[in-house]
């Protein structure tokens, strides 16, 4: 029992690096209409800044929180950048052509990443405080996965108030549906693209500089993690917050709870449950029927 | 846009293709096979795409399909590449039947993620089902001997890849093609002008996916493998950059844009230790550039030259200009 | 009842509690004209929106030439010979003009389903003169997106008379034009009306238009129907004055 | 001047097995380089065409017949991934090109997909399977199995499980594990792995996902509860520096520092020098490779195909593992070895490495003849 | 309050306006008549900022604003309200209102209750999506919204299309009503009466071109001349 338990709160943690990053994707993609392909890449260009911070600073926490500020920055000043000099120059075109923009910005940071950092993998060690677990029921679980999971649930409730609650979700939601309407109202919508595009990468970012120490630094992280993403941003609604923590959690813990039920199919779980919420809920879990 | 001003750069291309092998080199031509056939990838693609605005992006799962047709008759059943190649469309045309189904209920994005889902499914069964298709190193497939050469095989390639892009070609004008872009335009008013939508999408899904199919199917004997990795997502990516890059109006737009593709990967990944910077780059520049595809963009340009200067100010505009300046207050 | 081609029968409509329409019944005869009018958010597009198949009805039913068309999909109720027009204009924006026609004649008659008969020049001469029926054969290759919102709404209108149907839905069809070519729509109306016997239900909130046009008139209020008849007898239904054309009921 | 004897190389700069391939080019361009301040073969330069394939076997078929038709190369060496390694080898076959892998080791390449042209002198996904069945220890007699879920690693755990049932028939595989390649999340494998209590857990993962897994399984105390044995490269040792656990079992293709003194500490030193970096097993092999070949030219004294062919089936050649390397001639299998150790430090270098080394023979482990006869079947 | 120099905007390569020169002045109401397609939307989304013109300058309250960004002019205190309605149909009606709210330099003090006020329908469906409301009610949402920024100037495209008498009558007043607080209007119309009604000054498009131009007192003189110009 308490290995279900277990389980199911790794599955959790797992979800909270993914909903991170998916937030940031349905900020995007929902409320800009922009396929951003590159979110995949922000959180890679994360984890290795948070590689090469944490080697500067030394191993120990100061380094870890160290790389929790700056590789998110690093990240949203990336974003900034590319959706004023590059997304913004073909916002008034068809949607498909802000998807094949991205997806050339994929490939540049690939190997841009290469330049800089080179073609080996790489590790980023947890700081020691985090770095054992504590004992649920007399299983351990690992401490920096209770970390994860009550940071994710902070941005998730950040996140939420924010659109649902102030006028500036209210204007992003209008901007969405009619930009130039809103510019005609007074406001001043590409600065607020530009914000939402640069808070977008930033939550990319702090996924990429969260699951750094867990996993590996590798090239071609960019590529399962934007998959995972747009499927959690479906699943849950585009452009639903709260959807995307929902989607991701699905994700984490049915992916927990499916290996051990039917280990084979863990490799397409993911879009297994894809089908399956678009078939019988195509507007996603938490979507609003357009 | 008259018929003859599509079809005259088919021809000039169908020409300059079947002189190739008498002016270049052998692995210039079996590079121009591997963009005949890409070419043809892109196109059925387009025919979702630029036709009925249904972005697919699952759309190499019938190209995989019709590789591993080939493969798999040849390996499992002894059948000769070219019943295989015969095969490979229905297969590929049944499964596009079978997805379609469901869909075609969505639009846009969704739709676009439903089809990537199902092509991942199909995916993972393909590169996982070790005993049936080799999973993910592949299945040979030996082509007989004469079509193992080089130019041999170009030119069976060059013929089906015509027959079926004249095929496109005739849909794009027909009068299913023309239902096709009202729906792309607005499916409800379509619909209320009584087309069955749905239907004509799932139309419009199965042929693209059987042409798809041919294009796979011509694609395993020349590598003389079967891979997983023709259904892989980033599979189903290559057409929708291809046609956006070429010109997704264009009817040449995909051709277009698989000529550059399977060029410029060729050049980049030969001669950068950078490649996909390189390409990255390229298609950034083309994006920002050229706003309707390299194809739309040129057409642009080319009927800009012609066109007759604009009639300028309307008669009585300038008379009431003038009059305006008088009754100024 | 017997010589009535759209017939409804107790039609509600509710959106979560709220009631758009509540128990409308209605008859529309063969050959009339018929006008469907009342204040803003009365429940007229929702009406004509449950007769075209764009929304099933909560409660009711829809007979056309006596079958019920509850349930049927947009695309069934055309080809049963319903057209219809919105009052938000929907077209075809990067099609041509003519195109746009073209398509809608070629849906009509069902000769969209053939893969390779080439589509160019089928049904022009029908389309060219529907248009200039309309006065647009000066635009016939911009492409519609680029009209004036005036123009659209006309294009919209000879989309909706394409392929002869027998019943018409239009809703608004003239509002946003000029007067003159209201005029124009106006007189298309009747004469197809006259000489092809089209039966039309309309929307309208040009009250000059809807008294001169109409042969019968259904006033709504707040989903239901206030009152319905004659043309000079709605405009003298107090009611019907001080509720919809806002004039005081002593004047 | 003679012109150059061209070598073509197609090999995945780009994608999840890039590090491998530069490793690979570099081991070949020492040797070349070598080769060449020697005064070349016959008087004659090598030249080394590189080609990207980016882990897509279709380009990877392009690129090897540019290579061959265009560019006019004499001779292939091998590529990375093991299915563009399946294309390269097709190609190969077509054009009667001599081929040397280094790098890709699925059975199919000695097995069905064989042909004359090809060599190997990598130990075969079998070879490595048995050698580690072979290598453990009896006393291990309930083994869990984690492994990526693609086509090698099931082919490892059968042929494992097939030599154990041989040489320790006891010992049982009780619970095997398949998460997908490039993982991000190895937790639930984990609980899963550790409820199923077993001696001794046998992995075949590597690279980034056997990184993650065992910074994650770190926290779980999973190395403290249970005996981990698992596929082992130098650039994972070298990813992982410090973070790396003691006592880990690990089996390694061509660890440098897996043989002591002669050729292999000049060679160590060589590239230090040229690539300022600590050689991984890719470029040893690689270097092995085209040494292995160029003796092959020599000897033939031609850049016949042919001629080539028939000297490398006779060659004797001392690398830099010891040792004489020989090809078999049922399927041109270099008898090479690999290696069992355990992890712990080293003082002179900056990462674990392999402590108490096993070195295990090709002949003890590689399939029979009849075998390999039967799998072409 | 408004000035417009000689204007020409184009679409694109289609040359739409033609030297178009018009003036508001303080507190007055202008009306620009035309037949459909002549250029009264191009005016005012030119004024606006929304397709600037190629030639020809715009002051607004003294100041150059041709060339600014929308938002730029709306922010001086010039309210728009479009042709085709655009209310932001996932948002409520309040959530409409409260995207536009904004204190403007010489605003009228609107507020949302205010709004509601004109508009009673509103108040009645103000927490419905606004994508739901009927058309009729769509329009009163605009230019609810557009008030809502307090803008001394009022920039109306049709405002009366799809409302019935009843309410265009309430229009009708309302505009009156705010004409006398001192709000600036021009506005878009098909219909005579309308003009009528509530311009102080007339002006006539064809062509992309203003052809007449006339206070209120020379309309009836002038009706022939306006009519010749509304027909083909
Ligand atoms: N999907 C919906 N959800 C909720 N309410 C709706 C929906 N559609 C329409 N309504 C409401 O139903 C009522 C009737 O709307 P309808 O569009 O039929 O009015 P109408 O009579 O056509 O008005 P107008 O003359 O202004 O066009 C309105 O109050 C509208 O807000
Ligand atoms: N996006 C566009 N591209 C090209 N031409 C356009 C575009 N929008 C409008 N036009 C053209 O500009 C001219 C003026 O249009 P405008 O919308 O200003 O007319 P209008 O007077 O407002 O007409 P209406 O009364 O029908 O609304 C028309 O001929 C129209 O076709
Ligand atoms: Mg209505
Ligand atoms: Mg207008």
């Amino acid at each position: 029992m308490t290995d279900v338990l277990i389980q199911i709160l790794s599955g959790v943690s797992r979800g909270m690096v993914l909903f991170i990053v998916a937030s940031g994707l349905t900020l995007i993609f929902g409320v800009l209409r922009v396929a951003n392909f590159a979110h995949g890449s922000f959180y890679m260009v994360a984890a290795f800044v948070t590689y090469t911070v944490t080697r500067m600073a030394g191993g120990g926490m100061p380094g870890f929180l160290a790389s929790l500020v700056i590789a998110p920055l690093c990240v949203a000043a990336l974003g900034a950048a590319i959706e004023m000099l590059l997304l913004r120059r073909i916002q008034h075109r068809d949607h498909f052509y802000q998807l094949i923009l991205t997806f050339a910005i994929t490939l540049i940071v690939a190997d841009g990443v290469k330049m800089i950092w080179g073609r080996d993998y790489r590790s980023v060690p947890r700081p020691q405080l985090l770095e054992g677990s504590i004992s649920i029921f007399g299983s351990p679980f690992p401490s920096y996965y209770v970390l994860l999971i009550v940071i994710g649930l902070v941005i998730a409730l950040a996140l939420r108030l924010m659109l649902e609650r102030t006028r500036f979700g209210k204007t992003l939601r209008a901007a969405v549906a009619d930009g130039e309407m809103v510019g005609a109202l007074g406001v001043n919508v590409p600065l607020l693209y530009t914000g939402v595009f640069t808070l977008g990468a930033w939550l990319a970012g702090l996924g990429g500089a969260l699951a750094a120490p867990v996993g590996s630094i590798a090239i071609g992280i960019d590529n399962s993690i934007i998959i995972e993403s747009f499927a959690v941003v479906i699943i849950g609604g585009v452009g639903s917050v709260s959807g995307a923590l929902v989607g991701a959690l699905v994700i984490g813990v049915l992916q927990a709870i499916g290996i051990m039920v039917a280990p084979r199919l863990a490799i397409a779980f993911i879009f297994i449950a894809l089908c399956a919420v678009l078939l019988l809920r195509p507007q996603g879990l938490l979507g609003r029927r357009a | 846009m008259g018929w003859r001003r599509e079809a005259a750069p088919l021809l000039v291309l169908l020409a300059t293709m079947a002189a190739l092998p008498f002016l270049v080199g052998e692995s210039d031509v079996y590079l121009a096979n591997d963009f005949l056939i890409t070419a043809l990838f892109a196109m059925s693609f387009n025919l979702l795409l630029g036709q009925a605005g249904m972005l697919s992006f699952g759309h190499a799962a019938f190209y995989g399909l019709g590789a591993y047709t080939v493969a798999l008759l040849y390996s499992k059943l002894g059948v000769p590449i070219v019943p295989g190649i015969l095969a490979a469309p229905l297969v590929a045309g049944v499964m596009a039947l079978a997805i379609g189904f469901f869909v075609v209920r969505l639009e846009g994005m969704y739709f676009a993620m439903l089809s990537l889902s199902f092509a991942q499914l199909i995916f993972s069964v393909v590169s996982s089902w070790y005993s049936f298709t080799g999973g993910d190193n592949g299945l040979p497939v030996s082509p007989p001997d004469w079509l193992l050469p080089t130019n041999a095989y170009y030119y069976f390639t060059l013929a089906v890849v015509s027959v079926c892009i004249g095929l496109l070609f005739l849909v794009r004008r027909s009068t299913f093609g023309a239902a096709l872009a009202a729906i792309r335009e607005n499916p409800q008013r379509a619909a209320y002008l009584g087309l069955n939508v749905r239907v004509y999408q799932l139309a419009a899904f199965v042929l693209a996916g059987a042409l798809a199919g041919v294009a796979g199917s011509l694609r395993s004997p020349l590598q003389q493998m079967a891979f997983p990795s023709l259904l892989y997502w980033t599979q189903s990516a290559d057409p929708v950059l291809m046609t956006l890059a070429g010109g997704v109006g264009a009817f040449i737009g995909p051709i277009v844009g698989a000529a550059l593709f399977v060029l410029l990967t060729f050049v980049v990944t030969s001669h950068t230790d950078y490649p996909l910077f390189a390409f990255g780059a390229v298609v950034l520049v083309l994006v920002l550039f050229l706003p309707k595809g390299i194809v739309g963009t040129v057409e642009g340009w080319w009927d800009r030259r012609r066109a007759k200067p604009a009639p300028a100010t309307p008669p009585q505009a300038a008379h009431a200009a003038a009059q305006q300046e008088g009754s100024r207050p | 009842m017997t010589d009535a081609v759209l017939e409804l029968r107790g039609v509600s409509k509710t959106f979560g509690p709220f009631k758009a329409v509540t128990d409308m019944s209605l008859s529309v005869l063969k050959g009339e004209i018929h006008a469907l009018i009342g204040p803003n958010g009365a429940g007229k597009s929702t009406l004509l929106n449950m007769v075209a198949g764009g929304l099933p009805p909560s409660a009711g039913e829809i007979l056309f030439a006596g079958r019920s068309i509850v349930g049927l999909p947009p695309h069934q109720i055309v080809h049963a010979g319903i057209a219809r027009s919105f009052q938000i204009t929907s077209i075809f924006p990067k099609l041509s003009v003519i195109e746009n026609v073209r398509i809608a004649l070629m849906a009509r008659q069902g000769r969209c389903r053939s893969l390779f008969a080439p589509a160019a020049g089928v049904m022009q001469d029908d389309a060219l003169a529907l248009l200039e029926q309309v006065h647009m054969e000066r635009d016939l290759d911009r492409p519609a997106g680029e009209l004036a919102a005036g123009d659209r709404k006309r294009l919209e209108f000879a989309m909706a008379l394409a392929g002869a149907p027998e019943l018409m839905l239009l809703d608004e069809p003239t509002a946003g034009m000029s007067p003159e070519e209201r005029s124009l729509v106006t007189a298309i109306i009747r004469k197809i009306n006259a000489t092809r016997g089209v039966t039309v239900l309309f929307t309208e909130h040009d009250i000059d238009m809807v008294f001169s046009t109409a042969h019968r008139i259904t006033v709504m209020h707040q989903g239901s129907k206030l009152t319905e008849g004659e043309p000079a007898a709605v405009r003298a239904n107090p009611r019907v004055r001080e509720l919809y054309l806002g004039e005081a009921a002593h004047a | 001047q003679q012109p150059p004897i061209k070598i073509g190389l197609t090999t995945d700069l780009t994608g999840i097995a890039a590090a491998y391939a530069r490793g690979q080019v570099n081991g070949v361009e020492l040797a070349i380089a070598e080769i060449n301040a020697a005064g070349g073969i016959m008087g004659r330069k090598l030249e080394l065409l590189v080609r990207d394939s980016q882990l897509r076997p279709e380009l990877g078929t392009s690129h090897t017949r540019d290579l061959i038709t265009r560019e006019k190369v004499d001779f292939l060496i091998g590529p990375d991934a093991s299915s563009v390694g399946v294309a390269v080898s097709a190609v190969a076959k077509q054009y009667k090109k001599v081929v040397v892998m280094t790098i890709p080791n699925t059975p199919r390449l000695v097995g069905e997909l064989y042909h004359p042209h090809f060599f190997t002198i990598v130990p075969s996904g079998t070879m490595l399977a048995r050698a580690m069945a072979e290598g453990l220890d009896k006393k291990y007699k309930s083994i869990a199995f984690i492994g990526g879920d693609y086509e090698a690693s099931h082919q490892a755990v059968k042929y494992f499980g097939d030599w154990l049932a041989k040489v320790n028939p006891e010992a049982k595989i009780t619970n095997t594990q398949w998460p997908k390649l490039g993982e991000p999340d190895f937790t639930p494998y984990i609980t899963q792995l550790l409820s199923s209590k077993p001696d001794l857990i046998f992995s075949y993962l590597w690279g980034s996902d056997l990184i993650a897994f065992i910074k994650q399984a770190k926290s779980y105390g999973l190395f403290e509860r249970t005996k981990f044995a698992t596929l082992l490269f130098l650039d994972d040792l070298r990813a992982l520096g410090s973070e790396m656990p003691d006592g880990i079992l690990g089996q390694m293709y061509a660890p440098p520092f897996g043989t002591k003194g002669g050729k292999m500490d000049t060679f160590i030193q060589a590239f230090n020098a040229k690539y300022n970096a600590y050689p991984s097993d890719w470029a040893v092999m690689a270097y092995d490779g085209m040494m292995l070949l160029a003796q092959g030219i020599k000897a033939a004294n031609s850049v016949d195909q042919e001629a080539v062919r028939t000297a490398l089936e006779g060659i004797k050649y001392e690398g830099l593992q010891g040792g004489v390397t020989t090809f078999r001639e049922v399927d041109h299998q270099g008898n090479v070895p690999s290696f069992l150790g355990v992890t712990g430090k080293d003082d002179k270098l900056p990462f674990k490495t392999l402590v108490d080394i096993k070195r295990i023979e090709a002949d003890k482990v590689w399939p029979t003849p009849q075998e390999i006869l039967a799998e072409r079947k | 309050m408004l000035e417009c120099d000689r204007l020409h905007t184009y679409y694109g390569a289609a040359h739409v306006l033609f030297a178009v020169s018009l003036n508001v002045a303080p507190g007055t109401a202008a009306c620009i008549l035309g037949r459909n397609g002549v250029g009264k939307s191009t005016t005012l989304r030119t004024v606006m900022g929304l397709t600037p013109p190629r030639e020809g300058s715009i002051l607004f309250k003294g100041r150059r604003i041709d060339g600014l960004p929308a938002y730029k002019v709306a922010r001086m205190g010039l309210g728009y309200v479009p042709e085709d309605r655009r209310v932001f149909a996932e948002l409520s009606v309040e959530d409409n209102l409260l995207v536009a709210e904004r204190q403007a330099e010489g605003g009228f003090g609107w507020t949302a209750e205010r709004a509601f006020e004109v508009f009673p329908a509103l108040q009645e469906f103000r927490t419905r999506l606004a994508g739901f409301l009927s058309g009729g009610q769509q329009q009163m949402l605009t230019i609810a919204r557009a008030l809502m920024g307090n803008p001394s100037m009022l920039l109306l495209d049709e405002p009366t299309e799809g409302l019935s008498p009843v309410m265009v009558k309430t229009l009708e007043e309302a505009i009156l009503s705010l004409k006398r607080e001192g709000l600036t209007m021009l506005v878009a119309a098909q219909d005579m009466h309308f003009a009528a009604k509530v311009a102080d000054h007339l002006y006539v498009m064809n062509r992309g071109a203003i052809v007449y131009e006339g206070q209120r007192a020379d309309m009836e003189r002038d009706a022939a001349v306006i009519q010749s110009h509304l027909v083909v």
